[in-house]
């Protein structure tokens, strides 16, 4: 029975949470702060009420709260761990590394562990050095994670309840200055994707640019700068990022002969060099040279005017893509 | 006036200046001239004023994100405070530490810390350089109840006492955890018990009691400084406001913020004060110089340019 | 013979079982035909015997690196093990885990592993999903002396008893972490005391002492199923050989080797039912039988294919 | 005074942490069984004995260790910690990515954290998954943080030292599976240099290959056995990953025409996809698409002989070079 609700990014993780927590009577939810308050963006308001002791707090301890995924997702549950800012998974990083991309792999399959963490990043303004950080790449160096990063409502949605439904470790990692956007249609009920796959949320033929997170949304202000003067921008949202889809890309850049990867993560060991070193691995002939669009190597400084001196801006993307199409 | 009286007038006063500061802030960020997060330690004031006043100089104190008035208390100078917040050049980091992760190592105020429990391990390493450079300095580290069940904590306070290393834990127990009581968190309530159980020296105090904070610090100063190793105190206190500027407060029982703003410091202190015949004016006076104090140092502040953003990529590496 | 005397003998087949397993390895070790890094715990079986009688199928166990002895207790077919240390299909994990990071669910043997402390969590997660599930199943967790330093061991047990979850926390006290004294770690040698401090109910055992072992074990188990939360016993033993093969074990003083061997539990046990009257030759046969079923376990395992290396890539997702 | 020795890779990386305690007076040694013992693998023996409670053990709390290691070096220690197996970092990241690294930055260059960690890493026969993998990605990363991976006994005494001279926190790989092999001729007592640089110890025109830690020796036999054939392959040695070398790869590049990287991570966000990026970024020209050759993601299994179907070998690299100069 799928129908269409307006709801903001945070509505749809909640509607998404709630569904899981109805249909799939395994699901647990927990996390800092998740359970009596709603968590500290408010998106797991009222769950338990509705759900009972299958959602609640814990202790600050994400060590604990980790591992005690891991243990009782092999034993049937389905944990949903709130992990509040990915910066604070480093303190944990051991359970996520080392015991839980393990489990299903070193036991020959005889164990599963079949948890999802919840967890946000980004940079927002004055956040301080210690809750800024875009962490992707960690979790993507690390075979057995699986890694989505939803930005819009409907993706929100749809990609928590895949991951949830998932039988792997995956981890969901959404952006906190999305939640209180404005509301957006979204489909709820339909059945639940398998996880994998991209968006497409412009098409041309002239520059192949492939983005994922909350920055998605510069790379389409740039896009619709390009547009109006004729160019032609194919942005792939990587929403999944394990798996990734090399497809998409290849058949992009095959038809444009052109890439940028942009991401707000930090520029060295980040996601787009694996996806520069894919697309010309596989022999696809570009006419310039791939580019990356991403955070000057840098901590991140909590004065807004200093971020925005680090952080890819718009502007910068559009003359990424401008001196490709150019060249 | 006696001691006593001049003691206390000067912890009021010393209350104030972080009350104002922080209050200041506040109005500040409510008018987004500050932006992003900011966590205020109101109704905290007394354990980060008893606690400091038994500092020495070269003692190295680390903090929390709700780190101000810790800060305040080390004697950094508020305009710096302000700048830091409003990412000035005045800023004692020059806008990049921030409300939450600032520091000012040339006042013995070695840093806030964002993550929880992060700050305790850090605090030991200066016991331990304390080891090896003759200074007799001290560490103390603060944290809230909730940074207990942080894993780094436990480690940190193992480490020192295996070593007989000179810090003092304190944890500053505001009955909350952002949003989430530690009693629900703990089947145990009486933190202090585990710094006994790895064999370090602890007590329970009444923060509110300045009294009884320096009491505690200043043994646990005596105590480290003799090479007697850590000591662990407990301070119960209470936050006024949310744990964010934001924040609902919907996790308070009905009554208990009135009940705390009977007993917080600024308000017993006025009390006592009172009672022992000092005048009203002259307690007025405490809090009317501290406010005038923050406001022209804010304003200095917001004078003071920003920061250049063409500096940002500067300091990463030597 | 009486019942005492009966489990006694059974007692010392389940512990000499676990030897002769591992006496087993250790040859195959030296002889280079089990290759890379084996934990032994030769001298501490009653531990893992003890612990292993009072649970039930269903309750889950969670042990370190030195987990072989916790399999055998656990009822892991021992070709299963000498085939995953020899990289066989016969294996229980088909060679992916090896000697320190193998699992046998289907046993209640949820795994070894070799990060210090990471169980302990894991094994909080078992005894959680028993809260949903009606099985009434308890979690077991077993470490060393050394994991109470790591901090993932103080949080889970944080966990444990704040939501009083059925998790029995066993701390074998083998007196070294790796090369180093635990008492040079901690000051105060007490580790039981960390554990009540947190509000869990906590014993120091002999762990020579199947008796002692038994009796904390059941009232753990007890305690667990009737819904009162974790337990935690710290049971005092000695490991007889090197932290690793290969451990030139100068770490200990002269003489201690000497003591350990004096009360080691075999020893010990078959002392007392010497005195109890059971004849030499009926002693002599629990260690008989024992290296004989090990003996045609290695064999067999030997004799298995080794794993294809075709099936590497095989379940790193579903 | 510089002096010939002979001595192999464990002894010269505990001939240079002699140096540094006897010539740094404000350097600390430590780590679980680092003193008293001498270490797991025997690197720290008799320094204890020589230096006194400058070198000591500590609890097994790597958080505890390396926030001790940030704290004493922002009061003028120096502190040098070991970190048994890079494995265990994982339960200790944040101090690490959310400490050390933000120290200077954070502080405005007021505070800094002159520290270095000693670890090692690699494959080794039936080591088991959280005891064989191959991490400096993550680090590399992190901005803030330095990286260096020596193999040669002569480069475990100089990048070492190099490291605990340089005022930044600075993480020194090593391999367990090197420090007992033979003796070879190392210089002692040398001016220490400053970070970074690369190695080539193979050169040639035909073909580039980028590589570094203890899979060198594979690339530089397979390098051998083009060589018998006439091809001429240009290793670079990338003992430095942080503060890296692109000039030195660039040049390579730009006579060779063809690149290959070789590492032992796992593949997918290896930093070899960060080397393949730089150089195609540059606009460097090659003859061929660029290659790859590495773990092929997955955990590592014990068993030795199915570690060894996912590691890169010999063969393999030969390959790759062979089909990378054919075509
Ligand atoms: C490792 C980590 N986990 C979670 C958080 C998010 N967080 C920030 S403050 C806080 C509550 C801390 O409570 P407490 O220790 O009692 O200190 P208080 O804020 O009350 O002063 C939490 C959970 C964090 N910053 N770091
Ligand atoms: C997090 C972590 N740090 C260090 C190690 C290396 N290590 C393996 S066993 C061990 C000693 C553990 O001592 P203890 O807990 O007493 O257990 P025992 O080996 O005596 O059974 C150490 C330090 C590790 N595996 N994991
Ligand atoms: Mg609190
Ligand atoms: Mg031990």
């Amino acid at each position: 029975m799928p129908e269409i609700v307006k709801l903001n990014v945070g509505g749809a993780v909640n509607a998404a949470l709630a569904r899981a927590l109805e249909e799939m009577p395994e699901t647990l939810l927990y996390g800092e702060d998740v359970g009596k308050p709603g968590g500290v963006f408010g998106v797991s308001r009222g769950l338990q009420k509705r759900f009972g002791d299958r959602v609640f707090d814990t202790p600050i301890s994400e060590t604990a709260m980790l591992g005690a995924a891991v243990g009782a997702a092999s034993f049937g549950r389905r944990p949903i761990v709130e992990i509040m800012w990915i910066d604070f998974s480093l303190v944990a990083f051991d359970q996520i590394v080392n015991q839980a991309a393990n489990v299903r792999y070193v036991s020959e399959g005889r164990t599963a562990a079949p948890l999802t963490i919840r967890t946000q990043q980004g940079t927002a303004p004055a956040a301080c050095a210690q809750h800024s950080q875009n962490l992707e790449a960690l979790l993507l160096h690390v075979p057995g994670i699986r890694v989505c990063m939803p930005r819009t409502a409907q993706d929100s949605y749809d990609l928590l309840l895949s991951a949830i439904a998932c039988d792997d470790p995956t981890v969901v990692i959404e952006n906190r200055t999305l939640y209180a956007g404005t509301k957006q249609e979204v489909t709820v009920g339909q059945p639940i994707a398998p996880i994998g796959g991209h968006r497409r949320p412009r098409s041309g033929d002239d520059v192949t640019v492939v983005t994922w997170g909350a920055i998605t949304q510069k790379v389409l202000d740039a896009a619709d700068r390009l547009e109006a003067d004729g160019v032609g921008v194919d942005v792939i949202e990587a929403v999944w990022l394990n798996p990734f889809d090399d497809e998409a890309v290849l058949e992009s850049v095959g038809r444009t002969g052109r890439l940028v990867v942009v991401h707000e993560a930090a520029r060295t060991g980040g996601f787009g060099a694996e996806v520069v070193s894919r697309v010309v691995e596989s022999g696809a002939q570009l006419a310039v040279p791939p580019r990356r669009v991403a955070l000057k190597d840098s901590r991140i400084p909590s004065a807004p005017q200093l971020a925005a001196a680090l952080l890819p801006q718009t502007d910068e993307i559009e003359t990424a893509l401008r001196e490709v199409v150019r060249s | 006036m006696n001691d006593i009286i001049t003691r206390g007038l000067d912890d009021l006063s010393a209350m104030w200046r972080i009350r104002a500061l922080e209050e200041k802030i506040r109005e500040l960020r409510l008018a987004d001239q500050v932006v992003g997060s900011v966590h205020l330690a109101i109704g905290q004031e007394s354990v980060a004023v008893g606690a400091c006043s038994e500092l020495r100089a070269h003692d190295a104190l680390y903090a929390t994100y709700r780190g101000h008035g810790w800060a305040v208390a080390r004697g950094v100078p508020p305009r710096e405070i302000f700048g830091e917040v409003l990412g000035r050049v005045s800023g004692v980091n020059g806008g990049r530490g921030g409300s939450a992760h600032f520091s000012a190592p040339q006042h013995g105020f070695h840093g806030e810390n964002s993550i929880v429990g992060a700050g305790a391990p850090i605090a030991v390493g200066a016991a331990l350089a304390a080891r090896y450079d003759g200074s007799g300095r001290i560490a103390m580290t603060v944290f809230g109840d909730g940074a207990m069940n942080q894993g780094a904590v436990t480690e940190a306070m193992n480490f020192a006492a295996a070593f007989g290393l000179g810090v003092i834990f304190i944890c500053e127990n505001n009955r909350y955890s952002e949003l989430t009581p530690i009693n629900d968190m703990v089947a145990n309530p009486d933190l202090s018990q585990r710094a006994t159980a790895l064999g370090i020296p602890a007590v329970r105090v009444d923060g509110n009691d300045l009294a009884q904070v320096r009491t505690a610090v200043r043994l646990s100063v005596e105590s480290a400084v003799a090479g007697r190793g850590p000591s662990f105190i407990e301070a119960h206190t209470q936050r006024l406001v949310g744990h964010y500027i934001g924040d609902a407060e919907q996790y308070r029982p009905a009554g208990e913020l009135d009940a705390d703003r009977e007993v917080e410091p600024i308000a017993a202190l006025t009390r006592t004060l009172l009672a022992s015949g000092v005048g009203q004016e002259t307690l007025d006076r405490c809090e009317r110089r501290a406010r005038e104090e923050m406001d022209r140092a804010a304003a200095a502040a917001l004078a003071d340019p920003l920061v250049d953003p063409a500096t940002a990529k500067e300091h990463l590496y030597a």
